[in-house]
Formats: C-alpha cells, sequence, structure tokens
C-alpha cells in the first residue's frame, strides 16, 4: 500500500470516525444514534486494520476485525434490544415515541453542536505539542481520538435518556480506544481484550439498570433517579 | 484657551524648517477652531448657527489636508516647551496620525455643514445654544488634533479635552429627555475611568522606559521589562478598546451616541471611536513594538465579542440611533479583529500578513467612518423630521424624504458589507489576511482564525438583517404614526452634508485605490512594510504563495450591465402591457393597515429566538381579569424588552457594590470633628510607620 | 427505506390521459400558452367542491400535468377557481380577489351552487350566484362536479 | 483565440444558468412527480409558465415604491454577475481575476437582501414575516458558507474559484479527504438554505404562516414575478453547479480550447441533471422542519464546515 493512499484512507477513516459523534449529537432518534455508533464502530475497526496492514503487525489486524464485531455488531445489537423492549412494553400506553426520542437535552441540540466545534478544536490544540514529538500521518489524526473522547463525556453529561447516556459513555471509550490506536499504534492484545471485556460488562449492567428504571420509574429519564435522593 | 496659544507659537512650529502645508494647516486649524468658540460664544443666535458652522467645517478641511499631506508622504514634528507647564508640547504627524486626521477632517466637514441646517430647525436649547454652538468647534479641533500629539502629556491633555467637549454637547438636549442626562452620568464615569488608566499606563510606561516623548518611548520601549510590557498593554488597551465602544466596555455608547445630537452622534461615532483605535495601534504595535501573542489574542476574543454582540444588539433595537451606536461596536469589533490579527502576525514573525490585516483593519476604519456618518446624519434627518427615534413607529419616509431615504440606503448598503458597499471591500480584505493567516505555524492562530472568520461572517449575516430592518421599517412601507406621516425632507445644508458623505461613500466603494499609497505609509508608520494590497482599480493580496483579487469597479459595471439585461430582455419579448395600479393584496379583507404591517421588534424576533440563550430577553404578560369571574379578561399586558446583558451581569453587582462601599462609608462620617481629626492623625501616623519600616 | 420500497411498488398511480375535452380555448385563455396558475376561491361552499378539487390536483387526476398549478396568492394567479354560492361575507372579497389578478385573467365557477346557487338559492345570508358578483369566463355543472370535470375546464384554459 | 474562446465561455455559463434554470427546475418537479406516482407537467412548464408572466400585466401594488419595483431585476442581475464569475464550464475566462469565492458568495446574499428589502417595501404583513424569516435564514447560513469557502481556499491558498478548482482537477485526492467532503457536506446544507429549499424552506407551499421566500414575492405579478421565479430558478442551478464545479470538477475547461468548451458544457449539463435528480428525491424523503428547529440545521453544518477547516489544516494540510 503506497504512503499517500494510506494517509488518505487513514483520515478519511478518523474523518467518519469524529463524524459519527458528531452525529449522534445531532439526531434525536436513538434508534438512528444507535446506527451512528455502529458505524462509527466500523471506521474505529478500520483504523485499526489500516494501521496494521500499514506496519504489518497482524495482531493489530486482529484486534481492528475484533472490535469490529463488538462495535459495530454485539454492542448496538444489545442496544437494539434493549430499546426493542423499551418500546415493546411502551407501545400499550401509546407514549412509545417520547421513550425512542432523546427530546430535550440539557443542552440543546444548535448549542451542543457549537459545543462540539468548540472542542474539537480544544482537542487540536491540546494534542498538537503531541503530535509535533513524532509526526506521522498516525500521530497527526490524534486530536479526532480526543475530540470524540471529549465529545463522549459531553453526550453523557448531557443527555437524559439512559441509553444515550450507555452512547456517549461508548463514545469515550471509541475515542480512548482510537487515541490508543494512533499514538501507539495499538495497545497490547491482552489490554484491548480486558478493556473490550469491560465496556461489554458496563453495557450489560447499564442494561440492566435500564431495565430497572423502567420498571422503578416507568422511564429512562435518569433525572428521575433525584427521586433516589429524597 | 488652547486656540489662542498655540497662535502664540505658531513661529515655533514654522521655524522648525518644514516645507509641507502641514504646519500652516495646522495652525489654521488651530486658529479656526479658536474663532469657532469665540464667535459660539459672542455672536447673536442668528448668525451664530451658520458662523460656527462655516468655522467647523474650516477646522475639518484644515485638519483634512493636514492628513492628507501626511498621507501623501510629508512628515512634521515640532516640540512647543511653552505651551504646556513642565512638559511642554510634543507634535508630530506621520502617515498613521495623516490617516486618521484625514478621516476626522473629512468628517467634521461634511458634518458641520450638516449641522447648520440642523441645528438651525431647534429651539433655544439643544444644539443651536451657546454653549453647544462655543463647545462644538472645540471638539471638531481635537477630534483633528489627538492623533498630532506625540508625547504622553500632550496626549491626555488633548485625549481629556476631547472628552470634556463630547460630554458637554451630548448633554447638550438635557432639558427636553431627562435619559440624556443619565447617558452623561455614564459617559462622564466610563470615559473618565478610561483616562485614569490611561494615566496610569503611560506613567509606568514613561517611567519605565526613561522619557515621556512618543520618540522616547520608542526607543526605550525594548528595556522595559516583558511584565511592565504587558500590563502597561492591558491598561491601555483596556481604556482604548473602552473608547471605541468594544465590549464589556461599551456601557457608555449606546447610552452616550443616541441622546447626543445627531451631528455630535456622526462626529462621535464616525470620528471619536476611531482615536480609540488609533491609541491602540500607536501604542501596541508603535510605542511598545509589538508584543506577545496574548496580547492580540486577548485583543482578538474581545473585538469578536464586541461584534457579534453589538450586532445582535443592535438586530434587537427598535431605536435607531441606539441601533447604529451598537452597529458602531461591532464595527470596532472587527477592526479590533484586524488589529489583533495584525499584531499576532507580526508576534509569529510573518510581517507581510500584519501588514495586510492592519491595512485592512484600517481600511475599515475608513469606511466605517464615511458610511456611519452618514448613518447617524440621516437619523438626524429623520428625527427632525418628525420628533422619532421609533423604528416602530417610523415607516413611509420614503416617498416623503425620498434623498433621506436614498443616502440612508447607500449608507446601509456600505454598513452590511456586500458590494457593491464600500464595507465589503474592507471586510473583504480582513478575511483575506485571515484566511491567509493560516500559513503562520502555531496552534493559536489555527484555532483562533477560523472562529474569527465565523464570527465576522456570523456579525456580517446579522448586519444584513439589521440594516434591512433599519431601511425595510424604517424608510419603507407606510408610516405607522401621525409624526410620520407628517415628515418633510430635511433643508438643502443638510442634505448637502450628508451628499458629501455619500459621495465619500460611493467614492470609497468605486475607487479604493485612491487610498493605496496613503494606506501603505500609516502601515509602513508603525514598521509594517506595505501590503501594496489597495492599488488602482482594484484590491490584490499577493503574498508569498498567496494571491485574490477584487475589482469593486468591475463588479459594479458588470452589475449594471447585468441589471439592463434582466430589464431589457423581458421587454424584448413581453407584449407591452401598461404597469397597472392595484390595491395590495389583503387577503380579500379590508386594506391592510399600518399596524398589520411588521414592525422593527416583530421583524427582529425570529432572530431573538435563534439566540435568546445569548440575549436573554424579559418578557411579563399581566392579566387583569374583570372583578365578577376570573376567567373574563379586562386586560392584558404584555411586556417585552432585550436588555443589555453584559451590562446587567457586569456592570450592576459592581454599581451595587459600589453603592454598598458608600454606604458603608457614610457610617464612618460621624459629623464630630473630632472623629475627623482623629482620621487624620491615624492618617498621618500609618503613613509614618510605613516609611519608618519602608526605609 | 419503506418508503422507498412503497415507491417502486405502487409505480404511477395516475391515470392515461383523456382525450382533449371539447369546446376551443377561450379567446381571454390563448396568450397562456399551456400554463395556468390556479387561486381557489370559497365564496360560501359547503366543502364538497373543494374536495373535488383536491381530488382533481392528487396524483391520480394529476391536473398539474396539463400545465395547471394551484398557487398562494391571486397576484400569481391567472384563473380563479370559485365556489358555492356567494355570500353577503364573500362578495366583497371575491370582488377583490378577482381584481387582484392580473390581466388576463379568467373566473371559473365551479359547482351548481356557484352557477346558480343551487341548494342555497335565495337563502338569507346569499348575494347570489358567482356571475353576479364577477364575469364568469367558464362553468362547471354538478354537485359536486366530479374532478374530471373540473379537469376538463381546467385544460380548456391551458389548451393542453 | 484564447480571449474569444474565454468571453464565450462566459456567455455560455450566462447562458447556461439563464436558460437551463426553468429547465432544471422543470426536471426537478418530473422527478418528483414520478416518485409521487403522478405523470408531471413535463420539463418545459417553467418555461411556459415565464412566458405567459412575461405577456401578462405588470401590477404596482399602492405605497410601493423602487425598491419593490427593481429587486426582480436586481435579483437577476445579481446570479447572472454571479453565474459570470463561477467557472462552470471554463476555468481560464478574461474575468475570474476580478473577483473571488467571496463575492460570489455576498453577490448572493445581496440577492437575498433586496428581495427581502422589497418584501417590506409593500407593508403587508406577509411581506414583512417573510423578509424577516429570509434575512434570520441568511444570517445563519453565512459563517457556514465562508468557514467552507475558508476550508476550500486553504489547499489552494487562495479564494479564488478557477484557481481552487483548478488545484482540485490536478489533485483529485483532495477531494476525497476529509476536509473536502465535509466542506461538501457543510455547503450543500448551506446551498438548501440559501435556495429555500426542503428542509429549510417549501418552495411549493400554499400556506403563508409557513412561508419563507414564498411570503416575501405574493405582491408580485406578471413579469416581474417572472423575473423573481426565474431568479430563484437562476440561483438553484448557480449553486448546484457551484457544488459540482467545486467537488466534481472533471471536465471543466482549463485551456481556452473550443472543443474542451463543448465538453465541459455536456458534462454540466450532466452533473446538473443528475444532482437535480438526487435532490428532487431527496426531497420527497424529507419534511420541511419547523422554522426554529433550521438554526440546528445549520449549527450543525457550521460544525461540519469548521471541522472541515481544523481537518484541511491538521491532518494533511499544513504540516
Amino acid at each position: 500500500m503506497s504512503t499517500g493512499l494510506y494517509t488518505q484512507l487513514l483520515d478519511l477513516a478518523c474523518g467518519a470516525f469524529l463524524l459519527a459523534a458528531v452525529i449522534v449529537l445531532w439526531v434525536r432518534e436513538l434508534t438512528a444514534i444507535v446506527r451512528v455508533f455502529a458505524l462509527q464502530g466500523i471506521s474505529l475497526a478500520a483504523l485499526a486494520v489500516l494501521l496494521g496492514g500499514h506496519e504489518h503487525r497482524w495482531d493489530l489486524v486482529g484486534v481492528g476485525v475484533g472490535i469490529g464485531l463488538l462495535r459495530a455488531g454485539v454492542l448496538p445489537h444489545l442496544m437494539r434490544r434493549a430499546l426493542a423492549v423499551l418500546t415493546a412494553d411502551r407501545q400499550r400506553y401509546g407514549t412509545a415515541a417520547t421513550e425512542t426520542r432523546e427530546t430535550q437535552p440539557l443542552i440543546n441540540v444548535a448549542a451542543s453542536l457549537l459545543t462540539a466545534a468548540l472542542l474539537t478544536l480544544l482537542a487540536y490544540a491540546v494534542a498538537r505539542p503531541l503530535t509535533e514529538l513524532h509526526p506521522t500521518p498516525a500521530t497527526r489524526a490524534l486530536p479526532v481520538g480526543l475530540a470524540v473522547v471529549l465529545i463522549g463525556f459531553f453526550v453523557l453529561v448531557t443527555r437524559r435518556r439512559a441509553l444515550s447516556q450507555v452512547v456517549g459513555f461508548l463514545l469515550l471509550d471509541n475515542g480512548i480506544t482510537a487515541t490508543a490506536f494512533l499514538a501507539t499504534s495499538g495497545v497490547p492484545l491482552i489490554v484491548e481484550l480486558g478493556v473490550s471485556f469491560d465496556v461489554l460488562l458496563a453495557v450489560l449492567v447499564l442494561q440492566i439498570l435500564t431495565t430497572r428504571m423502567r420498571e422503578a420509574f416507568g422511564t429512562t429519564d435518569i433525572d428521575d433517579l433525584r427521586e433516589l435522593h429524597d | 484657551m488652547p486656540a489662542g496659544a498655540s497662535g502664540d507659537h505658531r513661529r515655533a512650529a514654522e521655524s522648525d524648517g518644514a516645507v509641507s502645508v502641514i504646519p500652516a494647516a495646522l495652525a489654521t486649524a488651530t486658529a479656526l477652531g479658536g474663532a469657532g468658540a469665540l464667535a459660539g460664544c459672542s455672536l447673536p443666535r442668528g448668525m451664530r448657527i451658520p458662523v460656527v458652522g462655516a468655522l467647523t467645517a474650516g477646522v475639518g478641511v484644515g485638519g483634512g489636508a493636514v492628513g492628507v499631506a501626511a498621507l501623501g508622504g510629508s512628515r512634521w514634528a515640532a516640540a512647543l516647551p511653552g505651551v504646556l507647564p513642565l512638559a511642554g508640547t510634543h507634535l508630530a504627524v506621520d502617515a498613521l496620525a495623516g490617516l486618521f486626521m484625514a478621516i476626522a477632517g473629512a468628517v467634521v466637514a461634511a458634518v458641520a455643514v450638516y449641522g447648520i441646517g440642523y441645528a438651525a430647525g431647534h429651539g433655544p436649547h439643544g444644539l443651536g445654544s451657546r454653549t453647544a454652538q462655543a463647545v462644538l468647534p472645540l471638539f471638531a479641533l481635537t477630534l483633528v488634533l489627538v492623533p498630532v500629539a506625540a508625547s504622553v502629556s500632550t496626549f491626555l491633555v488633548l485625549w481629556e479635552l476631547m472628552a470634556l467637549a463630547s460630554l458637554l454637547l451630548v448633554l447638550a438636549e438635557h432639558r427636553e429627555r431627562a435619559s440624556v442626562r443619565q447617558a452623561g452620568v455614564w459617559y462622564a464615569v466610563m470615559t473618565h475611568l478610561g483616562l485614569v488608566l490611561l494615566l496610569i499606563g503611560f506613567a509606568l510606561f514613561a517611567a519605565q522606559a526613561g522619557g515621556e516623548t512618543f520618540a522616547a518611548l520608542r526607543a526605550g520601549a525594548h528595556t522595559v521589562s516583558p511584565m511592565v510590557r504587558g500590563l502597561v498593554f492591558v491598561l491601555v488597551a483596556a481604556a482604548f478598546t473602552s473608547k471605541a465602544g468594544a465590549v464589556p466596555l461599551h456601557a457608555w455608547l449606546p447610552r452616550a451616541h443616541p441622546e447626543a445630537p445627531s451631528p455630535v452622534s456622526a462626529l462621535m461615532s464616525a470620528a471619536m471611536v476611531n482615536l480609540g483605535i488609533y491609541g491602540l495601534v500607536r501604542t501596541g504595535l508603535d510605542l511598545l513594538g509589538g508584543g506577545p501573542a496574548w496580547w492580540w489574542l486577548g485583543l482578538m476574543a474581545t473585538g469578536g465579542a464586541s461584534a457579534v454582540y453589538g450586532i445582535l444588539q443592535a438586530a434587537m433595537a427598535s431605536d435607531l440611533k441606539r441601533l447604529l451606536a451598537y452597529s458602531t461596536s461591532e464595527n470596532m469589533g472587527l477592526v479590533l479583529i484586524g488589529v489583533g490579527a495584525s499584531g499576532l502576525f507580526a508576534a509569529y514573525g510573518d510581517r507581510p500578513l500584519a501588514a495586510l490585516a492592519l491595512a485592512a483593519a484600517l481600511l475599515h476604519v475608513v469606511n466605517h467612518a464615511a458610511f456611519k456618518a452618514l448613518l447617524f446624519c440621516a437619523a438626524g434627518s429623520v428625527l427632525r423630521a418628525t420628533g422619532l427615534r421609533d423604528l416602530d413607529r417610523l415607516g413611509g419616509l420614503r416617498p416623503r424624504m425620498p434623498v433621506t431615504a436614498g443616502l440612508f440606503a447607500l449608507a446601509a448598503l456600505g454598513a452590511v458589507a456586500l458590494p457593491p458597499g464600500n464595507g465589503f471591500i474592507s471586510e473583504w480584505l480582513l478575511l483575506q489576511s485571515l484566511i491567509h493567516g493560516l500559513a503562520v505555524p502555531g496552534v493559536a492562530v489555527a484555532v483562533v482564525l477560523p472562529l474569527s472568520v465565523a464570527l465576522i461572517a456570523l456579525s456580517a449575516g446579522i448586519a444584513a438583517a439589521v440594516f434591512v430592518k433599519a431601511l425595510g421599517v424604517g424608510f419603507f412601507a407606510r408610516p405607522r404614526s401621525e409624526q410620520a406621516a407628517d415628515a418633510k425632507e430635511a433643508p438643502p445644508l443638510m442634505l448637502a452634508g450628508m451628499g458629501l458623505l455619500g459621495a465619500g461613500c460611493a467614492a470609497l466603494a468605486l475607487v479604493p485605490g485612491l487610498l493605496g499609497d496613503g494606506l501603505d505609509r500609516a502601515v509602513g508608520a508603525v514598521g509594517l512594510p506595505g501590503s501594496g494590497a489597495v492599488a488602482g482599480g482594484g484590491l490584490k493580496v499577493r503574498l508569498a504563495d498567496v494571491s485574490a483579487t477584487l475589482s469593486p469597479l468591475w463588479v459594479v459595471a458588470a452589475l449594471t450591465a447585468a441589471l439592463l439585461l434582466a430589464v431589457g430582455l423581458p421587454r424584448l419579448y413581453g407584449r407591452r402591457r401598461r404597469r397597472a395600479n392595484a390595491r395590495l393584496w389583503d387577503c380579500g379583507g379590508g386594506a391592510p393597515t399600518p399596524r398589520m404591517a411588521y414592525t422593527a421588534t416583530s421583524f427582529a424576533e425570529p432572530l431573538q429566538r435563534v439566540f435568546d440563550d445569548v440575549l436573554a430577553p424579559e418578557q411579563d404578560v399581566n392579566v387583569t381579569p374583570v372583578r365578577e369571574s376570573a376567567y373574563l379578561v379586562e386586560r392584558v399586558r404584555f411586556q417585552h424588552r432585550v436588555p443589555d446583558r453584559i451590562e446587567h451581569r457586569l456592570y450592576e453587582p459592581v454599581l451595587r457594590a459600589l453603592a454598598g462601599a458608600g454606604q458603608a462609608s457614610r457610617r464612618l462620617a460621624g459629623g464630630s470633628v473630632h472623629l475627623y481629626l482623629g482620621y487624620g492623625f491615624v492618617g498621618l501616623v500609618v503613613l509614618l510607620l510605613i516609611l519608618a519600616v519602608g526605609w | 427505506m419503506g418508503l422507498l420500497r412503497k415507491i417502486r411498488d405502487t409505480g404511477r398511480v395516475a391515470e392515461p390521459a383523456p382525450p382533449r375535452p371539447e369546446g376551443g380555448v377561450p379567446a381571454k385563455a390563448r396568450e397562456l400558452g399551456g400554463s395556468v396558475q390556479v387561486r381557489c376561491v370559497d365564496a360560501g361552499s359547503c366543502n364538497g367542491c373543494e374536495i373535488e378539487i383536491a381530488a382533481a390536483f392528487n396524483p391520480v387526476y394529476d391536473a398539474e400535468r396539463y400545465g395547471a398549478r394551484l398557487v398562494a396568492s391571486p397576484r400569481h394567479a391567472d384563473v380563479a377557481l370559485v365556489t358555492g354560492p356567494v355570500t353577503r361575507n364573500m362578495a366583497q372579497p371575491l370582488r377583490r380577489t378577482v381584481a387582484a389578478m392580473g390581466e388576463p385573467r379568467l373566473v371559473v365557477a365551479v359547482g351548481d351552487c356557484a352557477i346558480n346557487c343551487g341548494e342555497f338559492a335565495g337563502g338569507y345570508g346569499v348575494e347570489g350566484a358567482v356571475s353576479d358578483v364577477v364575469p364568469v369566463d367558464l362553468q362547471v355543472p354538478g354537485c359536486p362536479p366530479e374532478p374530471a370535470e373540473i379537469i376538463a375546464a381546467l385544460r380548456r384554459v391551458t389548451g393542453r | 483565440m484564447s480571449t474569444a474562446v474565454g468571453y464565450t465561455a462566459v456567455a455560455g455559463q450566462i447562458v447556461v444558468v439563464g436558460a437551463g434554470a426553468p429547465l432544471l427546475t422543470g426536471w426537478m418537479r418530473q422527478v418528483r412527480a414520478r416518485l409521487e406516482g403522478r405523470a408531471g407537467a413535463g420539463v418545459l412548464q417553467p418555461w411556459r409558465d415565464a412566458r405567459k408572466l412575461l405577456r401578462k400585466e405588470p401590477i404596482s401594488p399602492v405605497g410601493t415604491g423602487p425598491a419593490f419595483r427593481t429587486a426582480p431585476a436586481l435579483l437577476v442581475a445579481t446570479t447572472v454577475v454571479a453565474a459570470a464569475l463561477v467557472p462552470l464550464l471554463s476555468t481560464d475566462t478574461p474575468v475570474s481575476g476580478h473577483a473571488d469565492l467571496i463575492v460570489v458568495v455576498a453577490l448572493i446574499a445581496l440577492g437575498t437582501l433586496v428581495l427581502a428589502l422589497a418584501g417590506l417595501d409593500t407593508g403587508t404583513a406577509f411581506g414583512g414575516m417573510g423578509a424577516s424569516r429570509e434575512m434570520t435564514v441568511a444570517a445563519l447560513v453565512e459563517p457556514t458558507i465562508l468557514l467552507s469557502v475558508f476550508a476550500l481556499s486553504i489547499p489552494a491558498g487562495t479564494t479564488n474559484i478557477p484557481a481552487i478548482v483548478h488545484g482540485a482537477v490536478d489533485e483529485p485526492a483532495r477531494l476525497a479527504s476529509p476536509a473536502g467532503l465535509l466542506a461538501t457536506a457543510a455547503l450543500a446544507v448551506a446551498v438548501l438554505a440559501e435556495t429555500g429549499r426542503i428542509p429549510v424552506d417549501n418552495p411549493s407551499t400554499h400556506l403563508e404562516l409557513t412561508m419563507i421566500h414564498e411570503a416575501m414575492v405574493l405582491e408580485y405579478a406578471g413579469p416581474d414575478l417572472a423575473l423573481v421565479e426565474l431568479g430563484a430558478q437562476m440561483r438553484l442551478t448557480l449553486l448546484l453547479g457551484l457544488l459540482s464545479s467545486l467537488f466534481v470538477p472533471w471536465g471543466i475547461a482549463t485551456s481556452p480550447s473550443w472543443a474542451a468548451l463543448a465538453v465541459a458544457l455536456v458534462l454540466f449539463a450532466a452533473k446538473l441533471t443528475l444532482l437535480g435528480a438526487v435532490l428532487a428525491a431527496a426531497e420527497v424523503f424529507w419534511a420541511k422542519v419547523r422554522l426554529f428547529r433550521v438554526p440546528e440545521l445549520l449549527a450543525g453544518s457550521f460544525l461540519l464546515a469548521l471541522l472541515a477547516v481544523t481537518a484541511s489544516y491538521f491532518l494533511s494540510g499544513a504540516s
């Protein structure tokens, strides 16, 4: 693979990766958010495979494929199932729409998009010294990973639905993984496996929590958790 | 009296041997200003206004001549040791000073002509009064003279004279409206706070640099420690940006400009605020010789905030002159972005780009002066004809005041920064300098420049909405009040003054190249290489690996040709039917009344909703039910206000704290003489203690 | 994706165009040359005719294929489709609507009520038929007229 | 010889945009009609409409002045000048040195502004409403457009459109980069907003309260209306053409030869036909968003543009 083409493809994968995070902020429909998240998983996998292919590290390619399966396959599937359970339950009361849409985030969509713009700039500014240490096409894309971490955190902070919180958490994790790939050309296999396992566990826990919440409050608006305080 | 005093020393100035017209023109301007002040004091009312107006116009012409000469390449400097006690007076004219003098002179001359017509129609008070007419020439004179100052003391004296003169003029109509007095208090307090900051900053600078003339400061600047330089810049920049009306120290501007008589508003908005920019460029880039990036980033942030916040407030304003005042804030913000970018590029070592950014900023100062003076004068004509500033009650002025409306439209075209207006040219240049700035390495640059471009674009977009509102609601459609319906066109002298300004706008829009060399020299005066960006009939940006061109004249010609095409071609084809007049389509109901038309407030409503989070409008609905039943409504009162939020959040706490401190200090004053003497004694002892410990 | 499948499955629903209606193009309409903008005026109708007019512009009848288009303002319109007996409150607005249209302009009275007040003839709130208020160029009888008949009238105006 | 070709190219651009605009609109309506199961009025219908409107009687509503009267011609004029400047057929024209992309954007904004003033000049409620909304949308579109311009001009080192297009033809990789794609997406949203298409505005609505653009022109009749409609159609054609020139620049003549010009003409028509069909099809699937959701859309496109700038600077461009 020629360097030029490699750089192009890497940039493209990074662009898609970042764009997916932005679109998560943009759309309200939870099913669409899950779909976009799956796309982000694919671009992350592509990133890993590209890096591995370029440096002839086949374990990295393996990790990439694994990540692809987990983040574009398993996790979205789990989330979709959770969503399906939610809507099936709610269909009876005719309030399915309110439960499957992020209707009223704490910060409105336009403002969160502008915030995301600033966060991206911040990520670029912060990552600049790191990039200059060792400028390769991969490290040059480092800010993208960092930006996704920040955006994921932002989603976690501002969204109300438990499921979008899960997505926020996963964005955060995707961002960390991407940063690791880009900065060091991949974490050791065993660490990646451990992290992925943790993530899976976390999602399962959150799913259980969501189900419990729904049973307790009839909604997954996490603002209702405040009631626990009383 | 300054006029007489410098008259005595005219010979001292000439003896410096300058062969240019500068000293002569300066002396003439000063003499005319003094004569104008005397005439304003002494002449009877009938003669006072035309004589003072003519003399003031002379001041403007004289100052403008100096400016043009300086832009043409002449330089002049003189020291008049006897004029001011202690320090003496130092004067110098270079191209940078010349540019601002030329602007001030041109604006003063045109506005003075306009002012004759304006003041004549007023009662015994206001602009026609003895005080106002005596102060007006002095104000004009200080506007022209401030850039000539070449030492700290001279500068500060002229600066303060200018502030005092403008304050008196702002207060001219204080008998007619209580709000004038309030505006005067705000203006007085803020301008003097600015003076204090300037005083501290310059005193510090002069002490460290070892001399108070500008030459000494320039020479000694590099010996000053970076921390002190930074402190000096912050202090001075705070004062100068406040004078320029930049957020957050803008609070005086939207009060003082609308409440002043319109010619004075025009002078303040088109000439006085510029001097804030002048001071900033002079001190920051020239005397201090540039500085680290954070100075300029701060300046750009201030500029960006002013640009967007100012134009948003303008979009919400329904008072025509308040709208124009906020638009001044916006334009000065744009200029500050340019000045900041220039300093930033210089800090990173890209001097040609720095020159380009500064040229763009200075060109915008020129353009802004031209269209803003015209806008304020046109607003003044409207005010004089209708007594109204409230856009919600104006309307229908186009057929009643066609010349004023046309000139307002011309100026508004400049203000919206679209071709073929003059504002577009400078904003284009500014955008070019920012877009090409990415070649400068540095994270700060890469983050700040795109944001600056976005802010400029947003402010330009909203500016378009603002001036569509001002023109469309204020001048078009049908009158919304009796006063507007009875409006008459302004008298010829006012139209003449406005016509001069309009010609200036058109010239700047069509052949900005006329300014080219002068602009380069002005940029060169702060030690940057001339950019040659503005030359001939077009604008060229040609740096190491970038280029872009714009020829305004061609754009206008092409637009005209296309317009003829668009009008002509359909006529060739279409069967010529006579144009029919019909009533407005009213959906079949009765004829729509002016009350149904969109007002300025309703026009701005969508924008207000979009920027809800920034503007935080206040709404209040009071429903009064009839006595018998809570369900029957007798009256609904709806109140809507868009307060200046920065003022609300920033100034009110400070004012409250000050008031609290005042209350507390009152407690100290118990009325007992012993107590007061005791304070004095304690103070003395403490002072001695400090001295004893310190030395 | 559901919509895409639906579009593919449904295909074309517009019925084949019937032959040109009889009766020539009115003299005034010759200049229009295959383009007619239509403004509907409900002068007091029971809304039966409105439903049929709406049907005439649906995909099945598709009046637009003959060059007719509904517009929002009488200034843009060439033809006023007037329905219902003209009530007292609507007489003046109807006159104004027609006056607001630029020349050449046509008025088409749609439905029996518009032609001769139909069921509502002599009602206390009825001013009269459309032709009593504004000059009428074409008439579409029926209570309500079928979409095909409305289209036939419009086709006579567009000449297509 | 070369200047003759250049001037022909400019004239050709103007004629193509002027004469092709109604055809493009007709084509888009036809595509839409087919997707809705209709037969459609034919591609030529907008030309028939224009011909009829030109023959009709011009009307000046009482109380309106020169602003109302001249706005349609000015709208068309600004678009014509912009059409001359954008390299739709050839990058090698004698006029391209006089102005750049910023001027084109500003000329289009000028057209919007002129029409908004005309809307206010009528003094009707709808005219004011349309003007107010149009200016709001226009103000919010501006940052997106200029940032996209910024992003595009970074690799080219200039805002001159022929130079940008030329660079893209020489170096196609520039277009497939994240910066290029993001800028395309951002500019596409901005174009939809500027031309008043779904999801920002519905050009075929009859409901005054939902109108943006249409509300301003409710008072126009006859030849004035023909110019207004032609102007709107030309703007759509021009902006789609600009999009295609910037992002699918292949085929545009880069040298002064008659053959290249002919090829460019054919390819331009093909590109626009395709773009128009895509847009029309997309409009079948989309709904108009609520007016106060439009800022969301524009904030999104602004973000895309900003990302494009940062991407082109950080990823591959500067370092």
